[in-house]
């Protein structure tokens, strides 16, 4: 929101706490409405749609019949059968990924906190590693990237399986659902862009530590909101 | 001439009173409902839509629960201002030293605590009998009450009979002393029926279906108006109804006569526009059914009912309505119509397209008022004008400058009249005045 | 009258003018906070003049004037107009004045992003309105219901404004919340606990935070609709089984909210006034603050209190009509409170003061006939008709509009250094307020008799037409006593009395520096040691059983250690509460200002022209997709710049 | 400023944040030794959620719902506190965010009801 430039404590606050940090919780707060109402409309509307593809049921599109098992629809003609939409294994692996980019995330943030603590010269490689605030932003940026991808990968097969957002009631709220979550996700890797940018213009240190806080506050709660998605919309059938 | 007869009986012309005491005796407690409905009458004439005059238990409930309400908050409101008032006024500036009030200078916890509880105690009260009606007034409809189906278009509305499978636009017929429960549903957007002496509102929601049941067990015998409460477009102003309430085995004839198919009557006198003018003859005598296609219409009771009209004296006032016709619009008078050939070329033209006549196997359409007594209608265009030739023929040739319409609705067809719609002017398949007269006079027949 | 008893202070100063570019550039949130006002002023008189007309083809029934069509867009956007471009900001005018002034801050927490609210609501606000002088201005309600906004049953672009227009003022509210919930909880000076703000700005920090939570559902409804309209979604759509009712729970679940939002500053501006008033600390001070937010928190219970026809069961109609019924508690504490502050004081009946005395009285009959819909049962009678239109005038107008003319009328010698006309004012008031019930009361007949809302047009002989005509008059004379305002307005900002401080003699911060503050508000951050911190000074007996506090001090000593210093506030900075009368420059004294800068503005535009692209995505995609772009593009590089620039 | 009744001594600072300590932007924040158990436990619950979708008898009982419900709950949980800090950082931020959380939730919840999505 405000100038990322350091001049982090430079007013005087009555908490002693940054004014950043206190807007970016009021703003997380009012995403937990912004992600409710999507949600709820997901699931409000779960079941509904006048025609399939469904998320986990077989469907005929000559029929319409709707069940559970491929077997359900032994006589629908072929071509006409539309399997469940929801692709598990993928978005398991993408929801650990997303879980992983919030590991390197706070090592990020860790390592640019302890900047200027010196490195003891006996230090292992990993300890070193711990205290390098780049790599752990490179880390952060390429699963939030990977996460991107499996979602780009998961909608056009969606697309391909007859699922697009104009089809049914399903579509549209669970297209709009992710498709929120996932420009949140995007915003997020731009944000952390640019911070490596500046890591890399000038280093980061522990005068930066608010502003890196700041996104990383950002992208666990982008995480946090998947992390509901993945078991209300994705596992509970 | 019986059903003249009848209609003019002194029977009929019975305050509702009268007619209780041939109702189960759980109605009897109506009785001074009745009375009460009968204080207010004046009061009704001249505020024909109050909410103030309840005809059915299910607006006992609300106007009592209002009557609650109203006394409290009266109550809440005097004791409030008077106050204030008095606050204002003791302690308005005056000349001389200002020395504050000790023990109510900056807060007093017993005075605070009290008017924390009064309200939430005077809320409780309004609460009980509010959470009771709510669930009185949304209980299951019992068996025996008379299904009508209410279905929302924009801008009118269709009302079925499905217990005897026969279908009005705009009038709907409710019989005095028996529950009806109504099951809305709309074609379009959302629209919200409502007759203010009947009942409370019930939206007609899209995709769902909604049921509202009351019994206008103290209800006159006459006419109510309705009107449509969700805004749903450019006509929402126009989208009226009318409510006949009329003894049961009034509302028995009549339902016998809507049975039928349409056949033409003898032409009636032209429909009056002002009330009690016309005599009860309006309805046609001798009027025989046609034996060809009883089709779809179930078995008839016997008798076969004569045609049924309700009685004009008994159509108040506030019934007919007097919205102005644009001055622009005519339509030659003294252009009499042939019925027969009005039919004829009704069956040819694009009415039947959207208009269904039952006993005329052209006219099937679904989209627009069913037309098969709408010769015996007060009101056309949903109740925005009188029923009476030259409104029918006006509405015919210019619906469209009548009305605020739509694509879909009701077209221009007046032959060189401007469609504001498709913004263009109608010749092919466009009607003469000759020919909308003798179509008004078909249409006008069909009592 | 009023500066009889106001103890002078400083030879009065002449209040600098400023141009046209200091206006598009200022951060300064005394700047903002005017052009705020000025905007929504302007907004306020165009919704008013929408609502005469409608008045006047209501006069008589079967009225000709306007056609249906037009009636219809009147409607929608007089509600639109008065609730987002003219009530929110108004009180947005008054939060940016005021609270950093009450506090005891410099300025908010993040100036430009204030500046950027306000650029946004003014592009906003002009391109929801443009549409009405082509008459293509939408014309769905201001609840804008569904099916009847989808592109199926609204082909024309009047709904597309409405969509995109909510859309981007809900981001200036939003914006705008951020700001001003952080500036109130970091930005307070030493000493001003919470429990030691004024109750302007309490109840101003509770309406942040029913923006904040509110308006994110709004924004996810109109996605929805906009996804439909301009995308072939299937949210709202007939055929694909859609469901109306989502809409209208998702609205209403912003909406009631929304409504709080509309009142709780008008309460918090006569909680000022009262007391300064009636020479009394306002009563019960810690009751009102708990109360303003009990309202709010409800305020998230009670939405489906606005469906009660569309037949949602009698369990669920059961649970809203208590919840809705529970809020009479807080308001009405609220309103004896007040009554009570006036009690054994020594009551001043500026025009200010009457407003306010007013709302207390008007605001309670809204909510009275509020709780007479609060029953569904009863409801089912009054819902969709004037019997609403009633109440929600009289929470709106006799609530909220009177509530922010008692604060223009308080506060105008501290936002302008001049004296409102009383005289003028008197007679607005007077005139005003026998109008708004002659125009308002009436259609609480009207509506009982049977009268159905957002109609153009009844016929005659239904019983409405002497109620419909006493509002018509009342309307017209709403026109002219506001006319009188208007120009009480312009002519004392031109040559109205010079203002000293505190012309009131009120208790509170920003009454103790010059009016017009000068632009670093204080020179020295007062350290707060009680409720009313002024009146310790000119009047300890009125605040000698209200707790006071070292506190203040204590705070200074801790924050003026080492640390603070560090963070670029020095002993100098602060002291002992205290008046300030000389005004010098924010280099004199060596304060940081922010920069002026236009970023804020150029982003707002962008965004507005991006969004604005998509009208034309059926009809021209090149021109749509060249305007997103043209938009995000400016949008982006000014963030980037603004981003980049520190603010000071 | 005359007067301080020592009796009225921090009469009203009830809901104060004022008196928190200045020095909150030096907390201190864990470290790699807690970081990777938080990250073990948060995978080790997703892989159980996984397998528990792929138990045809488990996903069939009336326990699927609630504890998949629970896991991402002690997860969304874990994540907040640990990774977001809230179990160490000022008291303010766990206001500001549990209080719109719980609000969410709640119209979360009764939306459901409303559309019949649970068992009124
Ligand atoms: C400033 C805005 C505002 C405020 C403050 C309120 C306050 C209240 N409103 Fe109102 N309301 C609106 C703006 C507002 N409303 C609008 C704009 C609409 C229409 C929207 C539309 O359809 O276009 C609406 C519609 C509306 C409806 C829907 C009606 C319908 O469409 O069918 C209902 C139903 O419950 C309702 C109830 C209430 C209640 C109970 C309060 C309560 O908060 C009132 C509480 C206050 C008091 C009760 C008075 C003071 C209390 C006392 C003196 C104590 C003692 C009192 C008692 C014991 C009763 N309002
Ligand atoms: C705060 C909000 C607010 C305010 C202040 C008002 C103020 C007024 N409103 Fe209303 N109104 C609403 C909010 C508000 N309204 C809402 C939300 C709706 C529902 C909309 C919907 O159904 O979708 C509504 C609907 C509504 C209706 C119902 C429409 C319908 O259902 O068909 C009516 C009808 O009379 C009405 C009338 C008025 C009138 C006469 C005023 C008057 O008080 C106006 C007074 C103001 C003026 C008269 C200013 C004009 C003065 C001048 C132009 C003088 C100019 C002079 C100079 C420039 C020097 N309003
Ligand atoms: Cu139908 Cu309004
Ligand atoms: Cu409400």
């Amino acid at each position: 929101m405000e100038s990322h430039v350091a001049h982090a404590s430079h007013h005087y606050t009555s908490t002693g706490l940054d004014s950043k940090k206190i807007a970016i919780w009021t703003f997380i707060g009012s995403e937990c409405m912004l992600f409710a109402s999507l949600i709820s409309t997901y699931l409000i509307y779960k079941g509904r749609s006048v025609t399939g593809p469904w998320p986990h049921e077989w469907w005929c599109a000559t029929t319409n019949q709707v069940a559970a098992t491929a077997a359900g629809l032994a006589n629908c003609p072929a071509g006409q059968v539309f399997k469940p939409i929801l692709n598990i294994p993928i978005t398991s692996i993408s929801t650990f990924v997303l879980l992983c980019s919030s590991l390197a995330m706070v090592l990020a943030l860790a390592a640019v906190e302890n900047r200027n603590r010196p490195i003891a010269p006996n230090a292992t490689a990993w300890q070193r590693a711990l205290r390098n605030s780049k790599l752990w932003l490179w880390m952060t940026c390429i699963m939030g990237a990977t996460f991107l991808g499996f979602q780009a990968y998961e909608f056009t097969s969606f697309v391909h399986e007859g699922l697009s957002i104009r089809k049914n009631l399903f579509g549209s709220s669970f297209f709009t659902l992710t498709g929120f979550h996932g420009t949140h996700v995007t915003v997020g890797v731009i944000w952390l862009g640019s911070l490596l940018a500046i890591d890399y213009k000038r280093g980061l240190g522990p005068k930066d530590a608010l502003q890196v806080d700041i996104a990383a506050l950002y992208w666990h709660f982008v995480d946090v909101v998947w992390i509901a998605i993945f078991t209300l919309i994705y596992l509970i059938k | 001439m019986r059903a003249v007869l009848r209609v003019a009986s002194p029977l009929d012309s019975l305050s509702p009173q009268r007619m209780h005491l041939r109702l189960q005796p759980r109605q009897l407690a109506a009785l001074k409902f009745g009375a009460f409905a009968l204080l207010l009458l004046a009061g009704c004439s001249e505020y024909p839509n109050t909410t103030f005059n309840p005809t059915s238990e299910f607006n006992r409930e609300s106007t009592s629960l209002w009557n609650t309400l109203l006394i409290w908050g009266t109550i809440v409101f005097v004791i409030v201002e008077a106050i204030l008032v008095y606050t204002i006024w003791k302690y308005r500036r005056r000349p001389g030293p200002y020395q504050p009030d000790e023990r109510m200078l900056h807060g007093n916890t017993t005075l605070e605590i009290a008017w924390t509880i009064l309200p939430a105690v005077i809320l409780a009260i309004i609460a009980v009998p509010t959470v009771r009606a709510i669930f009185r007034t949304q209980a299951e409809a019992p068996a025996t009450a008379l299904k009508i189906d209410v279905i929302g278009h924009q801008w009118w509305w269709e009302f079925r009979y499905p217990d005897y499978g026969f279908t009005t636009a705009n009038e709907v017929y409710i019989p005095i002393g028996r529950p009806v429960n109504f099951s809305l549903r709309t074609v379009d957007v959302i629209h919200s029926s409502w007759i203010p002496q009947l009942g409370g509102k019930r939206d007609l929601v899209s995709n769902r279906t909604n049921y509202l049941w009351f019994t206008p067990d103290s209800a006159d015998y006459t006419v109510y108006n309705g009107s449509c409460n969700e805004y749903c477009g450019a006509s929402h102003a126009n989208m009226r109804f009318r409510a006949f309430t009329l003894p049961p085995e009034e509302f028995e004839r009549w339902v016998a006569h809507q049975r039928q198919p349409a056949a033409i009557q003898a032409p009636a006198t032209p429909a009056p526009t002002t009330p009690a003018s016309a005599p009860a003859a309006a309805t046609a005598p001798n009027q025989q059914v046609a034996p060809r296609d009883t089709q779809a219409t179930p078995a008839l009771p016997q008798p076969v009912a004569a045609a049924y009209e309700f009685p004009r004296e008994r159509v108040p006032q506030h019934a007919m309505p007097n919205t102005p016709v644009p001055p622009d619009l005519t339509f030659p008078d003294g252009l009499v119509g042939d019925a027969e050939r009005g039919r004829q070329i009704y069956s040819r033209s694009a009415c039947i397209g959207c208009h269904k006549i039952n006993g005329n196997p052209m006219s099937m359409g679904v989209t627009g008022p069913d037309l098969t007594h709408v010769g015996s209608r007060l009101t056309i265009g949903s109740g925005l004008f009188p029923n009476d030739t030259r409104h029918m023929a006006l509405w015919i040739k210019n619906a469209r400058k009548m009305k605020p319409l739509q694509f879909s609705s009701m077209p221009t067809l007046g032959k060189g009249e401007y469609d504001p719609i498709s913004k263009i002017v109608i010749n092919q398949g466009g009607l003469s005045d000759q020919e909308i007269a003798d179509i008004v006079a078909y249409l006008q027949a069909l009592k | 009258m009023a500066t009889t008893t106001a103890p002078t202070f400083a030879p009065p100063v002449e209040r600098k003018r400023y141009g046209i570019m200091d206006r598009l550039t200022t951060v300064d949130h005394k700047k903002i906070g005017q052009l705020y006002l000025n905007t929504a002023l302007f907004f306020f008189l165009f919704g008013g003049l929408e609502a005469v007309i409608m008045r006047w083809q209501l006069m008589t029934p079967n009225g000709l004037r306007v056609s249906a069509d037009t009636f219809n867009q009147l409607f929608t956007m007089h509600g639109t107009t008065m609730i987002f471009l003219a009530i929110m900001p108004l009180s947005a005018a008054f939060f940016n004045f005021l609270i950093p002034l009450q506090i005891g801050a410099r300025d908010v927490a993040f100036p430009r992003l204030n500046a950027f609210s306000y650029w946004v609501y003014l592009f906003g606000g002009i391109f929801i309105t443009l549409p009405i002088f082509w008459l293509g201005a939408p014309d769905g309600g201001w609840f804008a219901y569904q099916p009847l906004n989808t592109r199926q049953f609204s082909p024309g672009h009047n709904m597309d404004f409405w969509v995109l227009g909510i859309q981007i003022l809900g981001i200036s509210s939003l914006a705008a919340a951020f700001n001003f919930a952080t500036t109130i909880i970091n930005m307070r000076a030493p000493g001003m606990t919470l429990m030691r703000m004024p109750m302007f700005t309490w109840m101003s920090f509770v309406v942040q935070w029913l923006i904040i939570l509110a308006f994110p559902v709004i924004t996810i409804a109109l996605f929805f609709l906009q996804f439909d309209r301009f995308f072939g979604t299937t949210f709202y759509s007939l055929s694909a089984g859609g469901d109306p009712l989502l809409w209208q729970h998702l609205f209403w679940v912003f909406g009631h909210p929304e409504v709080y939002i509309l009142i709780l500053p008008a309460f918090g501006l006569v909680s000022e006034v009262l007391p300064a008033n009636s020479r009394k600390p306002l009563f019960g001070y810690p009751v009102m603050v708990y109360s303003g937010i009990l309202i709010g928190f409800l305020g998230f219970g009670v939405w489906a209190h606005h469906m009660f026809a569309v037949g949602m069961g009698p369990i669920a109609d059961t649970v809203f009509a208590l919840t809705t019924m529970v809020i009479a508690i807080p308001t009405g504490v609220k309103i004896l409170n007040w009554i009570f502050t006036m009690w054994g004081g020594q009551i001043r009946f500026t025009t200010a003061m009457k407003f306010a005395i007013a709302l207390v009285a008007m605001f309670t009959i809204g909510g009275i006939s509020g709780i007479t819909h609060a029953s569904p049962p009863s409801d089912l009678q009054q819902t969709d008709t004037y019997y609403i239109v009633a109440h929600f005038h009289y929470v709106l107008y006799g609530g909220s509009i009177l509530g922010i003319f008692a604060g223009i009328y308080h506060y105008f010698p501290k936002v302008y250094g001049r004296m409102m006309d009383e005289r003028l004012g008197n007679i607005h008031f007077w005139l005003n307020f026998i109008a708004f019930n002659l125009t308002f009361f009436p259609m609480h007949f009207a509506g009982m008799l049977g009268m159905p809302r957002r109609i153009y047009t009844y016929d005659s002989g239904q019983g409405w037409d002497t109620f419909n005509m006493m509002s018509s008059i009342g309307a017209y004379m709403l026109v002219v006593s506001t006319a009188i305002f208007v120009w009480n307005f312009f002519k004392s900002k031109r040559s109205g009395a010079v203002a000293p401080e505190n012309p009131w003699d009120a208790p509170t911060l920003e009454w103790s520096i010059p009016s017009p503050p000068p632009e670093y508000n204080f020179a020295q951050i007062p350290m707060v040691t009680s409720r009313y911190p002024l009146w310790d000074l000119t009047h300890p007996e009125r605040t000698a059983q209200i707790p006071h506090t070292a506190v203040g001090h204590a705070d200074a000593q801790h924050r003026t250690g080492e640390h603070v210093t560090a963070s670029g506030l020095h002993e100098s900075d602060i002291a002992p509460m205290h008046i300030e009368s000389e005004r010098k420059t924010a280099e004199e004294l060596g304060i940081p200002m922010p920069h002026p800068t236009i970023k804020p503005l150029w982003t707002a535009l962008g965004i507005v022209v991006m969004l604005s692209g998509l009208l034309f995505l059926a009809s021209n995609k090149v021109v749509a997709f060249s305007l997103i772009a043209v938009g995000a593009a400016t949008m982006i590089y000014f963030i980037y710049n603004w981003l980049t620039t520190p603010v000071e | 400023m005359a007067h301080e009744p020592a009796e009225h001594h921090e009469h009203d600072t009830a809901p104060s944040i004022v008196a928190a300590e200045a020095h909150t932007d030096h907390i201190e924040h864990p470290e790699w030794p807690t970081y990777w158990k938080v990250g073990l436990f948060l995978t080790i619950i997703t892989v159980v959620e996984v397998w528990a979708y792929y138990i045809p008898s488990f996903v069939a009982s009336k326990l699927f719902v609630p504890s998949l419900l629970i896991m991402s709950a002690v997860k969304f949980a874990t994540v907040v506190m640990f990774y977001m800090h809230l179990r160490y950082d000022h008291k303010l931020f766990r206001a500001l965010f549990t209080g719109p959380l719980l609000i969410a939730v709640a119209t979360l919840i009764g939306l459901l009801f409303l559309f019949a999505k649970i068992a009124a």
